[in-house]
């Protein structure tokens, strides 16, 4: 790895305020569905905070992503407006979607968030298009695919891996691995000992990455945009870390094996990587302090904007059907 | 969870009032069929106990009583999922694939469509693909575009493949009996908001089957002819009891096998009403529906009283948030508007 | 291939009486398309001349002209190719993927239905997915069972794409420009076994459009209309004349757009003549045919002299054997007949 | 490779009775539909024949594959019989499939011949099937699915490789890899160096072999035989060959390098390997001459028998639609 990846203190704070954004409007999240305000399917992404982080900190405002369901913190991280995601995640009209797409489907193309898809695995081919377009625009954009170790096992993450090889397209497969999909365990669904050996498939280069690890996960991901921008090719990113909350909101975990989310969640990379920029002088207690007031205000201030919202006219059926709005 | 110890006990046994749900109704099918036939078998996402026994416990308690290797979870991957139930079929099991929703599917449309359904007429006979495909759908939890259709109408126009939709804890057992013991494909579709409704009543005993092919008049009438099927026939049935109060009767007929469709029955209904509504949650257009308007208005050319109505589906992918999803499918208020309309 | 001589030369210049194919105006319209805009792409297996320009040589000498960045032959992976259309369109181009055969499409349905039919609304209009899908089918030449389905009615079910199906070199044209320029995605089905029949002619200048949405009355008449598409639209003109000699004056309208269609069209010469037949290759139970006879039914209550009558593909596979494939799909003189019994 | 795994001299012959065959049919086919007197799509396998000769040879008849439109090769190879087989290439209802499937879709479960599909991929999450009974039944039969290069680049491969190792399944994924998939080169649709490297993605053996050379094709499929046999899962053999009559009969090959196919022509396996039986004294010119006079003549009978069978009659759309015939 060159060291001309490994982020200075100014990357390393950016990098933090955004794993902070992402770990306060998780818990506020489910905080809000607790309390019966706004009801919605959630994919909690808690613990998986630093690799959007770190990636959407490689990354400038042009590049574009295609997320998954569990795609609010790669969302955030490249930086989707607050109150636009809350108006959303409530179904009012005020959201990015108009409350036509939910959590499952988020857009914000200004940030170049194109798509979300609820389809296991159906965000990477759709990511080659991105990156065949910036190919055509003679641009050195790029563009990520995210997406989990069980996608890893569909038909799709092949077949797009195949082309982007072929193609050199500046893809770049971000595999978030948190060693389960839904209650199914790594090994009973992976064959391969890790998802990045598949890379010699496609003669691109693979990275297993621990995730959870900032400068390393920043390294990884610089790396493979600066290889992406330069007509380099695709890289497959395998990011190990973990999800703290299951599958998805209300999930019984039972099926992990207590330790092991023990071990996990003793792990949260989020205060261990507070207590270290502190610990390396390069932020204060106040400081960070500081940054998470300030996106607890922010947080307050989008929920109570989705709450004031306004639901959809119901005429909105007939409405982005096609560009044509449909006759009553 | 309820359903599960439901279907352990025996009914007779069961606390006071019994009540079913469909889930425990699909459960006890399943385990009866794997008790039944050793050549049974199931795959599909979760499935084994070690991973939940399903998303909805649909096959909780199966791979516990039966083993893993008869009831196996599966990597994310339909098409795998689907052509492994067509090998193992072909040397002589019965296998029972769940896709998990009916959305996914469309990954798997390669397998099902030209090789599932295709494989009997394809060798001449030589070969069959005995497999049971389950899937769920439904709205009603605003899991939005992508995880609530209703794609019936494209396997009804697939030859040699049958579709089952029950609306009931009994034809739930008798469908999926019928559809595991019948010797060609079947996609049985479930409905995920119907699944835990509690209705009194005990589960069928292990010989009760519902026959493929045969709907139910699950309420009889003499104005107007109700066809529906799913979660759909359940707000027909309660928007004709509305409709009796108002001194109309309506009947009301349960498909309950979509493909092929019960043509005598709902004909011989739609003769003696002479008024015909057709409800689906499925987009109305090109939808299940035309098929059977289209087939009763050749048939009875000049004896209805009434153009043959159809509800369906709002014409656009279903809508997360709630005010737009509630609505987008027929409910049993404008079922009955419909009603009103033709009896006027 | 002579259609690519014929497309590079003028039609001014054309030797003697000019004729010209489905596949030449197909070849020319994408030609001008790429001409006439930038942003005009296009991508599937052995798509480019290296590859040999398409396997019926339809997308011939795009690459050379365009380049093999704006034309590009892919690996065999649907999903990838769909996928790579959808990507580029999100980002501004107007790809035109090609997959190969329509059955073809089972495998990438995903990809059209869950992705390209529905982005626009779940983004709540931030995107759109302005493609093209080209693609062919169409028996006749005996490769059996999974080369030759008719799937249109599937696509028609399906809120957000649009369907298209031309009949002659014109509409082949014009229908293909106008999908192009659509900013919503679009099924084009084209026919192989049509691809090459030499019709008099010059192909249609690079203003030629036919709007989405519209069928053309290809024939005029009194007594029986006729609504058909693709290359059964043609068996049907053929019928329509040899009912003529008999003294029954048949309308014969191409519907060319399955999905919308025109409705209007469709209704107007349903009044008009009061005797309706559809027919289409498709399946006959649950196909495009039942939506447009249960509409009619439905729209022309008791104005209609007969019921409603369709005629489609067997409910079968499309066999392999040339007696058994000829028996499968109705033509010209199976047309005549139910004319004469609409008309009796 | 064990040693263990090497064919003697019967085991030898046994292949090249099975080549003489395929090479004989593929050179008739193509004489027949010159003369018109059956009309058929037909993929020749001509150039390929020494791979399936030396796989079935490592079979027994209870073992089953499931193979593609190229197939005739391997079904002749595993004991399809030539009558039938020729009645269903001419459409007739002495055929195996009554003439309702054809070329493309030849079947005859006795000889475990299951499937053979149309759609590229798909022989493979079928064989799997074919390989979880076997495991069920606790039968060490083995599956085999074949396919091209060129199917190792779409989604059903990946997910039946996975799925086959995370099960390990007794099946056998043989590429025939003739380098060109219709006018595509390997090279410009696949990223793999080789496509038995994707292997390593499943943890499973993975083979690359001179198709064309009978000894060392059948000591690598003997041997992943004899693994899957033993309960040790699947492997990848990708082994290496040419087509010399291009993709399908019609197809002009212009676009194949005439170097290239010259060679491959030169390096026409079966009058290599026929001559090597002679110089290795396994067997005479006379001996076999006389394999190949009577393979002639099987030949010639077969195809009488197709031209001298009935058409079917057209009431067979009714039937094998379901078990139950559908009423007129
Ligand atoms: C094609 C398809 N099959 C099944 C599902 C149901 N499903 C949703 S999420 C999920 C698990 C995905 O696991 P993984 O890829 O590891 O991502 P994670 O949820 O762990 O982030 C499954 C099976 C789906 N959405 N799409
Ligand atoms: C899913 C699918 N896409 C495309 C095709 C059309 N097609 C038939 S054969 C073929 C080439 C296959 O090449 P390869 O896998 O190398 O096998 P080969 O023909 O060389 O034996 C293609 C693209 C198909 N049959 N199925
Ligand atoms: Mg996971
Ligand atoms: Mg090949």
């Amino acid at each position: 790895m060159q060291t001309s990846f490994q982020p200075d203190a100014t990357k390393l704070l950016d990098i933090y305020r955004r794993v902070a954004l992402l770990h306060a409007n998780d818990e506020r999240a489910r905080k809000v569905i607790l309390s019966g305000k706004i009801a919605m399917v959630y994919y909690s992404y808690r613990g998986q905070e630093i690799i959007p982080a770190a990636m959407s900190a490689a990354l400038r405002d042009d590049d574009q992503i295609c997320t998954i369901y569990r795609g609010i913190h790669d969302m955030l991280a490249k930086g989707f407006p607050l109150d636009t995601l809350w108006a959303e995640l409530a179904g009012k009209s005020t959201g990015s979607c108009k409350g036509k797409g939910g959590p499952m489907h988020l857009t914000y193309p200004e940030k170049g968030i194109m798509v979300t898809t609820g389809i296991v695995g159906s965000s990477m081919p759709i990511a080659n298009g991105l990156g065949w377009a910036a190919q055509l625009d003679g641009s050195d954009r790029v563009a990520v695919a995210t997406f989990g170790d069980g996608a890893s096992n569909i038909g799709a993450f092949h077949e797009s891996l195949n082309m982007a090889a072929v193609w050199k397209l500046p893809v770049i497969f971000l595999c978030q691995n948190n060693r389960f999909a839904e209650h199914t365990t790594y090994e009973a669904a992976t064959s391969a000992r890790q998802i990045a050996d598949r890379a010699l498939g496609y003669s691109i280069p693979g990275v297993r990455v621990d995730g959870n690890d900032p400068v390393a996960m920043y390294a990884v991901a610089a790396e493979a945009v600066a290889r992406a921008r330069a007509g380099e090719g695709p890289t497959l990113i395998e990011a190990m870390t973990f999800r703290f909350m299951g599958h998805n909101f209300g999930d019984d975990d039972s099926y992990i094996p207590k330790e092991e989310k023990k071990a996990a969640i003793e792990a949260d990379p989020v205060p261990i990587f507070r207590a270290k920029l502190i610990a390396d002088g390069i932020a204060t207690e106040t400081e960070l302090a500081a940054i998470e007031a300030e996106i607890e205000s922010q947080i307050d201030a989008a929920v109570q904007f989705a709450l004031d919202s306004p639901v959809p006219d119901t005429n909105e059926l007939r409405k982005d059907v096609f560009a044509e709005e449909i006759a009553a | 969870m309820s359903t599960v110890t439901e279907t352990a006990a025996p009914p007779a046994k069961a606390p006071k009032a019994p009540t079913v749900t469909i889930l425990s109704a699909l459960n006890k099918a399943l385990t009866d069929a794997f008790e039944a036939d050793p050549k049974v078998i199931a795959l599909g996402e979760d499935l084994a106990d070690k991973e939940g026994g399903g998303i909805a416990g649909v096959t909780r308690g199966l791979s516990t009583r039966f083993g893993t290797q008869r009831v196996r979870s599966t990597p994310i991957a339909e098409q795998a999922i689907m052509g492994a139930a067509i090998g193992a079929s072909l040397a002589g099991y019965k296998p029972i694939a769940e896709i998990m929703l009916m959305n996914f599917t469309t990954v798997a449309m390669d397998m099902i469509v030209n090789h599932a359904a295709k494989l009997r007429f394809m060798s001449g006979g030589q070969t069959s693909v005995p497999i049971v495909i389950r899937t769920m759908t439904g709205l009603g939890f605003g899991s939005g575009g992508q995880h609530c259709d209703y794609l019936e109408a494209w396997f009804a126009h697939t030859p040699g493949i049958k579709v089952v939709a029950p609306s009931t804890p009994e034809d739930a057992y008798g469908l999926l009996r019928s559809a595991i013991e019948d010797p060609d494909p079947v996609l049985v579709i479930e409905n995920l908001p119907t699944y835990f409704a509690s209705v009194p009543g005990t589960l069928p005993d292990t010989n009760y089957r519902v026959p493929l092919g045969k709907a139910a008049i699950q309420r009889e009438g003499t104005d107007i002819t109700v066809v529906s099927y799913s979660r759909l026939a359940g707000e027909a049935r309660a928007a004709a009891a509305s409709a009796a109060e108002r001194g109309i009767s309506v009947e009301v007929i349960d498909l309950r096998t979509i493909a092929p469709w019960d043509r005598e029955t709902v004909l011989t209904s739609a003769a003696k009403t002479g008024r015909v509504l057709i409800v689906h949650e499925a987009v109305r257009q090109f939808g299940v529906g035309a098929e059977i308007a289209a087939t009763i208005s050749e048939e009875l050319f000049g004896q209805l009283k009434k153009p043959v109505k159809r509800l369906g589906g709002a014409f656009s992918p279903v809508p997360y948030s709630k005010t737009l999803e509630n609505a987008y499918a027929p409910d049993a208020a404008r079922i009955l508007d419909a009603i009103l309309q033709l009896a006027s």
